[in-house]
């Protein structure tokens, strides 16, 4: 249906797949397959050889599949875009995952396509968008019959207009050829309610909190999130009572989010998965950069660097202690 | 009884309704369809379907059940008075409200709940025929017209310039009767008012006959069960924005001196949904999908003699891992 | 009989009810100090004592706020201080996150404030105590996350007009 | 009372008050409940198997089997052991707190199945306290039945819940009593053994006999077997299922095994009926 990142063809991805199977190299691979509806892949998760029939390559590689470790344990092999390689740096840096349990095969990433994005662009409903291809630099829809072309940054995922890492971070092996994934110009994707008056940032994640319905599609999605008992389920003392109301769905958010501090690579999966469409990256890009600036960390990126909250310097920000 | 009104006397009429009702119709609020009230400038454009389905608006996802002010020395319970006000919902899908019909025994049968029962008899349901096939969905296969509807108080169907309009129930006629907005129209112009529906599949995916078969004599091969959960991530997306769907949790919240007591949605994806102290009967997650797939297609029609499905495709769409439902049920059925 | 004592409440005086995390090391004692002193501080701060800064987990301080405390203050040694060396270290660095998080969502920074104050620091814990109880006074109650009014709660996701 | 189900909502309790605790062993308690309003003490009316739904307020619900007997309605009699959030807070409650109740619920113990015929019952644990609901029940009612067999195990002596009934039972010539630990000590003088094994040493005739047992998923599973050895029949066994449960009235979805609802269907059922479930998740 649309052109595939550049340089990848599927028989030299199932090709290396197979002699994993064969060398005995993977137990399990992690992959994608045709999604059943327009624009999508789902994960396709492989055992054997004869389960990487469905294998595709496409454009909307849009899971991390790195989440599938939290349960497929031993020799696992797994196709990553850089911002899943950064998971993986951070579940390996976790504890979480041997780095020799895992083959990794990168592939440089051009940036994924948002279909919500594309649909709001041509000002129509996702189920009215007919095709979506990416041609060179730009984004060609298809619309009742219309052909309509669309500049990559009213296509591709918010998360990829501000990717600085497009390239996988760790790798077996890599597939592209000579492509290099560009780095994106912009340094961060930017958020109109970070200058705002207080008020208003309350206004406007009260009303966000409100909504959740407390699905934990975003928590279980996650690779981040791999405890296997989360505390939203611990009732003895019950911390977060499970009742989608604005108070609850606050703490559920916000604890979450320190549970998070240092492994979220932002990938972007929690505010996908969503049904509510709550911006939940506008939270991750926010901690994100607090963690950079205070503490010169970035998730995911240096499988040596401590993560930020086991380790301290004694010229650590204090200005906000009395 | 069939009748017609211009989509500007439709507005007129929804306006007038105002004085009674709340008039509840599907807008996209945060980029998420859903039902809200109604400013009435226009109707709904690109409209296909809710997000959430409005059952919750039956059923909602957090209702008040009871509260107490306690001190050392006292406890008094104040019992939540049911919903009332009247309103009406536009733009109900033939699905949806064909769901609200299979909710009825699970929450009016025995012990009657009389939250559920009194949200069903202060809404007057406005259903509207569908003009396209919703992405991921599989209505015809479970035996629903998404042009037509019994489901519902009144029933509208769009063609050119007009709305056709189906009066269901004694409660819609005398709500359309009312007032000269509506036109007398016929029942060949009811049928002449049939569309094809854009993007329909030329033949059903499977039987839904076989299905509910299937289901039952699949029970006990863990190994299909294992292969078609494979991928599920356990969350609760699929429950939560099913139609039909409604297991709940019972949970208190206390502040000093006061508290209340919640309903609000479970879900059988959740690990937790049946742990007891020292034992889970479904701890792994091929049991508890199997249990979903049996309770829509096998338990609920053993007891209720209807499947717990209307096909609206929901869950096919917004699985963050497109488990797709429609791929067991062909599984099932094969 | 219910209304009559409502309005009664109501018109008492609001005061705010602030709870303190304070480090058995230092800040407990600091308060401590403060009271056997007698310099008087405001009597609006519940004490939680806990071992060490570090023990006082972001978590301990959002479940706070959601209980319907107004405000929250959490107090251990001066850094070099710790008594288990680097726990106020540790902890310094979670709090440096949360309250930036907090006031990114609109969680107003004076109601939850941070300090050091040794044991021999009573003058400063009472002076610290004073302003976050007159911080948090000027802010008034915590509203944020009311209990849903008995009856009347019924979240339709569905429905927008609460 | 039917008018009164019009409109009614169903997940009202009732309010009690706790007038008596008796700790039973060191993690569980029986407590002794009446209705706050006094009309309720006289209509209300239950059949022994029949659970409740128990609040503590602010901590929410859980189910317990009523362990008293229809025949002694002065009060209700509820024994919980200590596991979970609920079960805690009840645990530190004393006289003349409040709690909340829903019920009864459920189906009960087949009376009329069991009329003319020898009783055996098999306990365990706390797994005794519905079945010390129709112990006392055919107890009073002794007329009905033919010859009584208690069988009674916990783990040690200490374990043993409602000693005071065991000694009443013990000493009633017209029950006969046994009762086994997996580990005695110095003053035990019942039995050693576990209770699928002392079933066999006592070798209880299967004919005529009803079995009633109620235990710990592993007592029942053996006994079960121990019971077929002795010649009973599926449909002569009983047992009461325990399965997590919330609202109690079939609807929120969660102790179904298959398209039964625990919670309406059972507790009690027939091992006849359980060899035709659907499902094994019980």
């Amino acid at each position: 249906m649309s052109a595939p990142i550049p340089e990848i063809k599927k028989d030299d991805l199932v090709g290396l797949v197979k002699s994993l199977f064969q060398e005995g190299r993977v137990a399990h691979f992690l992959a994608y397959q045709k999604g059943t509806v327009k624009f999508k892949t789902t994960p396709l998760i492989a055992h054997k050889e004869e389960d990487l029939q469905g294998l595709v390559v496409d454009d909307f590689f849009h899971s991390n599949l790195a989440l599938y470790l939290k349960e497929i344990k031993g020799r696992v092999g797994i196709l990553t875009k850089g911002c899943d390689s950064r998971s993986l740096v951070s579940l390996i840096k976790e504890g979480q995952v041997k780095r020799e349990d895992l083959y990794i095969v990168g592939i440089p990433c051009p940036g994924q396509i948002d279909p919500k994005r594309v649909a709001a662009a041509a000002s129509c409903a996702i189920e009215e968008l007919e095709e979506i291809n990416r041609r060179g630099q730009e984004i060609v829809i298809r619309v009742s019959g219309q052909e309509k072309t669309l500049p990559k940054i009213q296509a591709l995922m918010e998360k990829c207009l501000a990717c600085h890492y497009p390239q996988p971070l760790i790798f077996d092996a890599l597939l592209s050829g000579d492509y290099v994934a560009p780095v994106s110009p912009i340094t961060r994707f930017p958020d109109d309610l970070r200058p705002k008056p207080i008020a208003e940032k309350w206004a406007f994640w009260s009303g966000q909190f409100e909504r959740c319905i407390r699905c934990y599609a975003c928590r279980n999605v996650c690779p981040a999130c791999f405890c296997p008992r989360c505390l939203v389920e611990e009732n003895m003392p019950q911390w977060v009572s499970p009742l989608p109301s604005k108070g609850d769905n606050f703490v559920f958010h916000l604890m979450r989010l320190m549970h998070v501090a240092g492994t979220c690579v932002s990938c972007g999966e929690c505010e996908r998965v969503c049904p509510m469409e709550i911006p939940l990256m506008k939270l991750n890009e926010k901690m994100a950069e607090d963690l950079r600036e205070l503490f010169d960390f970035v998730a995911g990126v240096d499988l040596d660097k401590a993560l930020p909250f086991r380790t301290y310097r004694q010229e650590d920000p204090d200005d906000f202690i009395k | 009884m069939y009748l017609k009104i211009t989509p500007k006397k439709l507005i007129q009429w929804l306006d007038g309704l105002k004085a009674q009702a709340e008039v509840l119709t599907p807008a996209k609020v945060d980029g998420v369809w859903t039902y809200t009230l109604s400013d009435l400038q226009t109707l709904p454009q690109h409209y296909f379907n809710s997000r959430i389905s409005p059952k919750s608006l039956f059923f909602p996802s957090l209702q008040a059940l009871l509260g107490w002010r306690s001190s050392d020395s006292s406890l008094q319970l104040s019992s939540t008075p049911p919903p009332d006000g009247q309103r009406a919902i536009l733009g109900l899908r033939p699905c949806d409200a064909r769901a609200l019909r299979i909710l009825e025994p699970v929450f009016l049968k025995d012990y009657q709940d009389v939250f559920y029962s009194q949200n069903l008899l202060r809404t007057l349901l406005l259903g509207q025929a569908c003009q396209a096939q919703c992405e991921g969905s599989f209505c015809e296969e479970m035996g629903i017209d998404p042009q037509d509807s019994a489901d519902v108080d009144l029933f509208f169907r769009e063609i050119p310039g007009r709305y056709l309009v189906k009066v269901v129930t004694e409660k819609g006629k005398n709500l359309a009767g009312a007032g000269d907005l509506f036109e007398e129209s016929s029942e060949k112009e009811w049928n002449a008012g049939q569309r094809e529906i854009r993007g329909r599949r030329d033949k059903p995916l499977f039987d839904l006959e076989r299905v509910k078969a299937g289901a039952g004599e699949r029970f006990p091969d863990e190994d299909f069960w294992r292969r078609v959960s494979d991928k599920c991530i356990n969350c609760g997306v699929c429950t939560y924005l099913c139609p039909t769907c409604h297991c709940f949790d019972l949970c208190d919240l206390q502040m000093p001196g006061q508290g209340v007591r919640f309903r609000c949605f479970d879900s059988c994806a959740f690990p937790g949904f049946t742990k007891m102290a020292v034992h889970n009967p479904r701890e792994e997650k091929w049991r508890r999908y199997r249990q979903r797939v049996n309770h829509k297609f096998n338990f609920f029609y053993q007891n209720f003699q209807t499947v717990a499905c209307v096909g609206c495709g929901r869950c096919v769409i917004h699985c963050p891992v497109n488990l797709d439902l429609r791929e067991v049920l062909l599984a099932i059925a094969r | 009989m219910g209304a009559k004592r409502e309005t009664k409440e109501k018109e008492k005086k609001w005061e705010p009810k602030i709870l303190a995390f304070l480090c058995r090391w230092c800040s407990y004692a600091g308060a401590d100090l403060t009271g056997s002193s007698r310099t008087s501080y405001p009597p609006n701060v519940r004490i939680l004592r806990v071992p060490c800064s570090g023990r006082v987990n972001p978590l301990f301080i959002l479940k706070t706020l959601r209980s319907g405390m107004d405000g929250v203050l959490v107090s251990g040694c001066h850094p070099g201080d710790c008594h288990y060396t680097a726990g106020n270290y540790n902890a310094r660095r979670k709090f440096a996150i949360l309250a930036r998080l907090l006031e990114y969502v609109g969680i107003d920074p004076r109601r939850v404030q941070f300090s050091w104050v040794s044991a021999s620091e009573g003058d400063k814990f009472a002076k610290v105590v004073s302003k976050v109880v007159a911080d948090v006074q000027a802010l008034g109650p915590n509203e944020l996350f009311r209990l849903p009014q008995g009856g009347q709660t019924a979240k339709g996701a569905a429905s927008a007009h609460e | 009372m039917n008018e009164q189900v019009q409109g009614k909502n169903i997940y009202q309790p009732y309010l009690m008050e706790i007038i008596k605790v008796v700790p039973e062993t060191g993690d569980t308690k029986t407590f002794h409940i009446q209705f706050q309003e006094a009309s309720l003490r006289e209509s209300f009316s239950f059949v022994a198997g029949q659970f409740a739904e128990y609040s503590v307020f602010g901590e929410g619900e859980a189910t317990f089997c009523i362990s008293s007997s229809p025949t002694r309605m002065s009060h209700l009699e509820f024994s919980v052991k200590r596991v979970g959030r609920v079960t805690h807070a009840l645990h530190q409650l004393n006289e003349g707190d409040t709690i909340g109740f829903r019920g009864p619920y459920g189906n009960h113990f087949p009376l009329d199945k069991l009329k003319e015929k020898n009783l055996l019952f098999i306990g365990g644990g706390i797994g005794m306290a519905p079945l010390r609901s129709l112990i006392h029940n055919v107890v009073d009612t002794r007329a009905d039945y033919r010859e009584i067999t208690i069988l009674y195990g916990a783990r040690s002596p200490q374990d043993l819940c409602f000693q005071y009934d065991l000694e009443s039972w013990g000493g009633n010539p017209s029950l006969e009593m046994v009762t086994t630990v997996d580990v005695g000590d110095d003053n035990w003088k019942g039995k050693v053994g576990l209770v699928p094994m002392v079933l066999e040493e006592i070798k209880p005739s299967s004919k005529e006999t009803m079995a009633i047992t109620c235990g710990p998923p592993i007592m029942i599973r053996y006994t079960l077997k121990s019971l077929e050895k002795l010649g009973f029949t599926p449909s002569q066994v009983w047992t009461t299922l325990e399965m997590k449960m919330k609202c109690g009235l079939g609807k929120c979805g969660r102790c179904n095994i298959g398209p039964l609802y625990v919670c309406q269907d059972g507790p009690v059922f027939s091992l006849e009926e359980i060899k035709k479930f659907t499902s094994d998740e019980f």
